[in-house]
């Protein structure tokens, strides 16, 4: 697929069609991959990678790289599209300015997961599809590519591509019987003192470095209320501030109704808080309470929020439902 | 018993509110029993009101009231004057010896028709 | 930092009684920005207001807080005071001191400590407060009246009268409404008919009026001075311009058992029908319910018989758009249904009638030419009974809790005129209480008993027995004589209680004007703005504001087209100023404000900004049109990035109001 | 002025109340003399659909014990739709506080016209009662559940 | 179709026809009515008292008996219909009632109510349907001019009771016209017949069962119909001299379904 992949961008590179390609290459370890901006053949040669270790959605990329001169060519897995696709819904990206290419996915070796089955200093991971080899500095290992895999892509939700202008390799189906909101049922099955102690474990560990709004596809405000003076949220530098306290639960409604559950909060928090699972809350109540909704899927579907029927659940609904007493 | 804390007892037994009477007379107007009592419905909800306790407490008009609850249907501020009469009747026959009826009484009042249903009422009615 | 003058005032005894007023105004003047603070006896009166005006002068204020009622009720009064000592009205902010302090809690420590905070979050937010200007909007020079009773008709011959166009919406083949029905009014007897139709003529005749009859409103956008309304004109199958109200369709037409409306279903009239012989407009309607040509396509007598061609069976409803820049609501009323009230009778005997169904019997236009006869067996009834308060006062949950008002007249009149004509009827009338506080009212009461021998009962029926003999056996109680009664009557006639016309719900909503939970409209204020509704631009004549008669019905019509030719007579209206504004530089351009706007008030533009590394990019951002935003803030919260806020509530204000509370 | 001396918990309660029916509501019970504790304070919002979630996490985070939220019945917006709006949004955020172990009852919507002066002093006697059972409010000072 | 079955104590004695003829005819209706185990008298009366409690009990206990089988609950006799619907109210709608009453229980599982109490007649209405009924008449009383006597207990309070318009009912009238009968409407079949008072004052008693009676006849009825004991014997016991007959609705019903032996 690399290859193949490497083969399309150098040649819209040199047809002219687009003017850079961002797709990932190696960071610091060799597990460690990111997004890259490429511009010439050569670039591509000696850094593009794709394979199972490309966890990170391209899509927020595209919101400045499509008001720069010229096309841009971006990489999207599945997922991705989704994000791309509510950018899109929400005027962020100028589509006109992008050139599309979906590939496949079967699921990303994720290296927290790995260092969660106790494995330390790891050196490099590599993956063939179905098992990886991780070698650490105490010598190799290796475990199926499944052990391996983040949550979300063990319950990923969808392998098809909602936006695209070419489609390289097998086009998949939304994945319509995972288990994704199973985590948020158990939290609700939990007394209320379970789940705040559960929540005080998880948000407690937060140093605010911001990482979640930096990577999320939906915080792509030209201005975070929580920098803005006048939001009223904005208190920087305060410990016990406002902005401290609230952050998480703020950032998860205003991204309610637009965050397609890409799960990239929860990858990049260097803290490894399940933020994903705020977010999952919103996405599972709004499919019970107002009919099933996936952000990015329909361009043309009103967000959840931005809409309502005259019929619609009250409030005090949540004292009848809601979490276990 | 005070005048007051008799109001009292008659207005929580019945769990009527007495000050919603406009005295428009419509319980009186239903009622079957009319003839027959001393002090008809809307004389018990303005007497209790007013506190007048005592005369209701000695009338006879308690044990003619046939519970039939057309006051209850019909009135138009939800006053439910049969529950105020209910309470007055329970709260003579609550003190002891004040059963209206003596077992002693019942079997010349019996004949071969009469359902039990009868009797478990009266008994219900006018006995603690 | 503002310089900020509180003022606490006492309202009499009505705030200072329970607020400890000189500690408010003392506590309030350690808040930061607070240069001035001071109480007063009454901060509404010329003194108070003066004493506002002067400390902006003296002491330089640029923000004023009153500590005083509500801010529906002098808001406007200080902010004018402020205006005139020279600083923007919207600097001054009102702590609700009394309404929502004084009068509902009777100790003095909490009440303080409550009017101190409200005072404090008040200073807070004017801290934030910047000063507005109001923009202006134009006024469709256009009233709508929706309902052609004798409110609607009154108040559009009104409007007409000082030169504006005015139309009328009338759900009815013909305007006219309720009164139409009636007999004689109280208390001079004049006949309804006679004092009705020629200003139901005069409606038809005014150039200015135009009336929408058969049709109703079905869809209302916009606001004050700017309404947008949809009018359904209902397909009559009659062609309005071609016929002449001949008749000659409606002796023809073979369908001849439909319910007459009219007379209360009394009697029957044709498929194809005009409501009565002066209505207006004086055009015949097919009842598509009855008439054989529309259900089955068989038939067609009305259409042969008509000399102009103006049958049409083929005719759709059609909607008509106009623009308005007032809307009078004139929906009037209806007798309640008397299916909870069987122990009367009412629907096992014919002889049981409503008060409606009695003046439809004595009208010479009636189903009995007016002679009173019984429905069942057309004999004359001996013995009428009128019981009042039937569903009216009625707490019980099956009729309405408030007292109808028109009942006790008409029953009086009812009483009076039987006796008068009919002299050798006994007449009785239950009531709870007689009402008659009008002008020459009581006079007119005291006859029917005095003079006319009327027996006016003390007490209410219990229960109507209809008997095989066409008696009616009623049981009531009389109070006074501490008796109960069992009149043997032919005739019994109920008062029922009078409801809004269950039209004014829907309309309420698409005029997002309030209604109480008894449907009737809600004034602007109880006394003093009794016409209008507190949505601006909407005003209230007749019964559907809350029980009329007659008089009062003309008089709040024409205080109703009074109000409305004011706001017609000028040009432009001030706009509220506290309106959404968007900073475009903050602005994702995602369009989640603009799908929320009820008023369409938010476009987008692409516009070029230069960015802090001197480059300059385009971008997608809102603008609101501010004579479009009605303010309510919607926007505010669905903008993800906070780009959008609300002049005079903005974000930060808020917040400054919470934590003023919270501290 | 002097002050009492008292160790019962009063609840620090926040309402927001729409200007076109529940604030009028809430003058309306005034005008009654219809009693309900001064624990709650009233911010008035020009419409329900004004009162952005931040505001009542603010409150909380500022130490409220209870935030009441009062708008026009839905189908009565003065602005048509506002409450509509409110309504989904208020019905998220509970469902979130829930979720995070907060007290439910600590939230509430109440829709009150502004003919409702009986229904909003029941309303607030009621919450302030429900919030006074339920106590100080500590876990929604701080949502990273950093313990106090 | 099975459902729970509370017959009450007169059913048991002096009304055994009322109930023989309901449980024959149910049974040809395809219901199976299921006698709730030692259920106890109802008391004849509802106690209206807010502190009552004691003597709500037995009434309880049949309330949960049916809610531990799943059923709702039939009952034919009007007084008892009377008592258990409305002090089922009281367990749903009184939190202090339904607290002392839980507590003196002590059941296994609180009742609050859940219990769904009907009339046979409002079996016969909303399980069965007329329409069927009236399929399954095998001998119908055509012709004859039927009054159906409801009294007070069948339908008072209304708001509690739920079984028809209080002031004007039609359940029975339906009734007789699904078997075939005409039915008589008089207004005084929403009147009481003098009740328990009967016991102590017969004259009273007496003049309130002749006052339907006069009007039934008044009004045409060949012949009454009605669901309670009390009220039959009442109005078989008054010596006006109206010949008006009286009959529990079951007897009607088991005649016209064929099941009568």
């Amino acid at each position: 697929m690399q290859s193949e992949m490497i083969k399309r961008a150098k040649e819209l590179l040199a047809s002219g069609e687009v003017a850079r390609v961002v797709g990932w290459k190696a960071g610091e370890f060799d597990y460690d991959i990111t997004p890259g901006v490429f511009t010439t053949a050569e670039e591509l040669d000696s850094a593009f990678l794709y394979n199972d270790l490309c966890e990170a959605n391209l899509s927020k990329y595209m919101i400045a790289q499509s008001r720069k001169e010229g096309k841009t060519l971006v990489f999207l897995k599945p997922c991705d599209t989704y994000s791309f696709s509510q950018l899109l819904k929400e005027h962020r990206i100028l589509r006109e300015n992008v050139y599309v290419i979906g590939v496949p996915c079967d699921g990303k070796v994720d290296v927290d997961t790995v260092k969660a089955t106790g494995l330390t200093g790891i050196c490099s991971m590599t993956s063939d599809g179905e098992t990886v080899t991780v070698k650490t500095l105490y010598g190799d290992s290796t475990m199926s590519k499944a052990d391996a895999m983040s949550e979300r892509c063990i319950n990923c939700k969808s392998k098809k591509h909602v936006v695209y202008d070419e489609l390289l390799g097998e086009e998949g189906d939304v994945v319509a019987d995972n288990h994704r909101f199973d985590m948020v049922e158990k939290i609700e099955a939990m007394t209320p003192d379970e789940r705040f102690e559960f929540w005080r474990n998880e948000l407690s560990r937060c140093i605010r470095c911001n990482a979640c709004r930096n990577v999320c596809p939906a915080c792509s405000c030209e201005k975070c209320v929580f920098d803005n003076e006048q939001s009223g949220a904005f208190n920087k530098g305060a410990s016990d501030s406002f902005e401290e306290n609230m952050f998480h639960i703020i950032r998860a409604f205003h991204v309610a109704g637009r965050c397609t559950d890409c799960g990239e909060c929860s990858r990049v928090c260097p803290q490894n808080i399940p933020l994903h699972l705020l977010n999952r809350k919103f996405i599972k109540d709004i499919n019970e309470l107002y009919g099933e909704y996936q952000a990015g899927e329909n361009a043309d579907e009103r967000a959840p929020l931005n809409t309502f029927t005259t019929e619609d659940v009250e409030p005090s609904i949540v004292y009848e439902r809601g979490g276990k007493q | 018993m005070q005048k007051q804390d008799k109001q009292e007892l008659i207005l929580r037994i019945s769990g009527v509110n007495a000050r919603k009477c406009m005295r428009c007379g419509k319980c009186s107007a239903t009622c079957p029993a009319y003839d027959e009592m001393e002090y008809h419905p809307h004389q018990f909800v303005y007497m209790v009101e007013s506190g007048n306790i005592e005369p209701l407490l000695s009338s006879d008009s308690i044990y003619k009231c046939l519970t039939c609850f057309a006051c209850v249907e019909r009135c138009p501020r939800d006053v439910q004057p049969a529950k105020l009469i209910e309470a007055v009747r329970l709260a003579v026959i609550r003190e002891q010896d004040k059963n209206h009826m003596k077992k002693g009484d019942l079997p010349e009042l019996l004949d071969e028709d009469l359902p039990q249903q009868a009797i478990v009422s009266a008994f219900r009615k006018y006995t603690k | 930092m503002q310089k900020i003058g509180v003022f606490v005032c006492h309202c009499g005894t009505n705030i200072a009684a329970t607020v400890d007023v000189k500690a408010v105004a003392e506590a309030l003047k350690g808040e930061p920005g607070v240069v001035f603070s001071t109480d007063y006896q009454y901060m509404c009166s010329e003194a108070g207001q003066n004493l506002i005006k002067n400390s902006i002068k003296e002491y330089g204020l640029t923000g004023v807080v009153v500590c005083s009622c509500s801010p529906r009720m002098h808001e406007q009064t200080f902010r004018k005071a402020a205006q005139s000592a020279g600083i923007n009205p919207y600097m001054v902010e009102i702590a609700n001191i009394r309404e929502q302090c004084s009068w509902i809690h009777k100790d003095i420590w909490s009440a303080t400590e409550k009017a101190i905070i409200l005072g404090k979050a008040a200073v807070a937010k004017v801290q934030l407060n910047a000063p507005l200007t109001a923009g202006e909007s134009p006024v469709v020079k256009r009233a709508l009246v929706i309902g052609g009773g004798i409110a609607g008709i009154q108040t559009a011959l009104d409007i007409a009268e000082a030169g504006f166009e005015v139309d009328i919406v009338e759900k009815q083949p013909t305007i006219g409404g309720k009164m139409t029905q009636i007999d004689k009014t109280f208390p001079t007897l004049d006949c309804a008919a006679c004092i009705l139709t020629p200003k139901m003529v005069d409606c038809a005749q005014n150039e200015k009026i135009k009336i929408y009859s058969y049709s109703e409103v079905a869809d209302v956008k916009g606001f004050v001075g700017n309404f947008t309304v949809k009018i359904k004109k209902k397909a009559r199958y009659v062609d309005e311009d071609k016929c002449t109200g001949c008749g000659i369709c409606t002796e023809k037409c073979p369908v001849k058992n439909v319910p007459n409306e009219f007379n209360m279903g009394m009697d029957n009239r044709r498929a194809i029908y005009i409501p009565f012989a002066q209505a207006v407009p004086k055009v015949a309607t097919i009842d598509a319910n009855y008439c054989n040509m529309l259900k089955n396509g068989k038939c067609g007598v009305c259409s042969k018989f008509c000399t102009v061609g103006a049958i049409d069976y083929k005719q759709q409803d059609t909607i008509v758009e106009e623009k308005y820049g007032a809307i009078v609501v004139a929906t009037g009323f209806n007798p309640i249904k008397l299916d909870d009230f069987d122990e009367f009778a009412y629907s096992q005997s014919k002889d049981v009638i409503t008060s409606l169904e009695f003046e439809r019997l004595t009208n010479a236009a009636g189903p009995t030419s007016g002679t009173l006869l019984r429905p069942s067996d057309g004999k004359h009834p001996h013995t009428i009974v009128f019981v009042q308060c039937v569903g009216s006062r009625d707490t019980s949950g099956c009729g309405k809790t408030y007292c109808s008002k028109i009942c006790c007249m008409y029953t009086a009149k009812h009483a009076m005129l039987t006796r008068e004509k009919y002299p050798d009827t006994d007449v009785y009338v239950f009531y709870i209480d007689v009402r008659t506080p009008g002008k020459n009212f009581d006079e007119f009461y005291r006859r029917a008993v005095e003079e006319y021998g009327v027996h006016y009962i003390k007490g209410m029926v219990g229960k109507v027995v209809p008997r095989s003999d066409g008696t009616l056996m009623v049981q009531a109680s009389d109070l006074l004589s501490n008796e109960q009664l069992h009149i043997n009557a032919d005739l019994v006639v109920l008062a029922a209680a009078i409801e809004p016309d269950k039209s004014a719900r829907s309309l309420a909503t698409m005029l997002t004007a309030s209604m109480d939970t008894n449907d009737f409209f809600t004034e602007a204020h109880p006394k003093l703005r009794p016409v209008e509704s507190p949505t601006a631009g909407i005003f209230l004549s007749g019964v559907c504001q809350g029980p009329k008669d007659i008089p009062e019905t003309v008089s709040q019509a024409s205080a109703a087209a009074a109000k409305v030719i004011g706001l017609l007579a000028k040009d432009k209206l001030t706009c509220n100023p506290c309106v959404a504004q968007a900073n475009e530089l903050m602005c994702n351009g995602c369009s989640s404000c603009e799908k929320v706007c009820p008023y369409g008030a938010i476009t987008y533009s692409d516009k070029e900004f230069r960015m802090p590394d001197r480059t300059t990019a385009i971008r997608r951002v809102a603008s609101v049109n501010e004579a479009v935003c009605q303010g309510c803030g919607a926007c505010t919260v669905a903008c993800p990035s906070g780009a959008m806020d609300l002049k005079g509530f903005s974000n930060s204000q808020i917040m400054a109001e919470v934590d003023a509370i919270c501290k | 002025m002097q002050v009492k001396e008292t160790n019962e918990f009063k609840p620090k309660i926040v309402a927001f109340c729409c200007n076109w029916c529940s604030y009028a509501g809430a003058d309306l019970a005034g005008t009654n003399r219809l009693q309900y504790p001064a624990d709650v304070k009233i911010i008035r919002v020009p419409c329900s659909c004004r009162v952005n979630p931040m505001f009542i996490l603010r409150a909380f985070q500022r130490g409220a014990d209870g935030v009441i939220l009062c708008g026009c019945h839905p189908g009565d917006c003065h602005y048509t739709t506002g409450n509509y709006y409110t309504r989904r949004r208020m019905t998220l955020l509970f469902s979130m506080l829930d979720y995070l172990g907060i007290e439910k009852e600590r939230t509430r919507v109440e829709w009150v016209s502004a003919a409702e002066g009986a229904k909003f002093a029941a309303t607030m006697n009621d919450f302030v009662a429900t919030v006074t059972k339920l106590g100080e409010n500590k876990r929604l000072e701080d949502l990273r559940c950093k313990a106090k | 179709m099975i459902l729970s079955y509370y017959p009450g104590c007169t059913l048991k004695t002096k009304a055994k026809d009322l109930d023989r003829y309901g449980r024959k005819s149910a049974e040809a209706l395809g219901i199976t009515l299921e006698e709730i185990p030692d259920w106890q008298c109802c008391g004849g009366v509802y106690p209206i008292a807010k502190d009552e409690i004691a003597t709500k009990l037995s009434s309880v206990r049949a309330l949960a008996a049916a809610k531990a089988a799943g059923q709702d609950l039939v009952t034919l006799c009007s007084a008892c219909h009377n008592v258990l619907k409305q002090v089922n109210n009281d367990m749903k709608t009184d939190e202090e009632i339904a607290g002392k009453a839980n507590r003196y229980l002590g059941l296994s599982e609180e009742y609050h109510g859940e219990t769904n109490v009907i009339h046979y007649l409002e079996m016969l209405r909303d399980k069965v349907g007329f329409d069927k009924i009236k399929e399954l008449v095998k001998n119908p009383f055509t012709g004859k001019k039927i009054g159906a006597y409801y009294g007070c207990l069948l339908l008072r309070p209304g708001k509690v009771l739920k079984m028809d318009n209080p002031e004007n009912p039609k359940i029975m009238e339906d009734f007789i016209r699904a078997i075939g009968g005409t039915p008589v409407i008089y207004p005084m079949r929403n009147e009481c017949c003098g009740g328990y008072v009967t016991l102590e004052d017969k004259a009273l008693a007496n003049k309130r069962s002749g006052k339907v009676l006069e009007n039934a006849k008044d009004m045409g009825a060949d012949m009454l119909i009605t669901a309670c004991p009390l009220c039959l014997y009442n109005l078989n016991k008054n010596t006006d001299g109206y010949d008006v007959p009286v009959y529990y609705f079951t007897e009607l019903l088991a005649e016209a379904l064929g099941v009568k032996d």
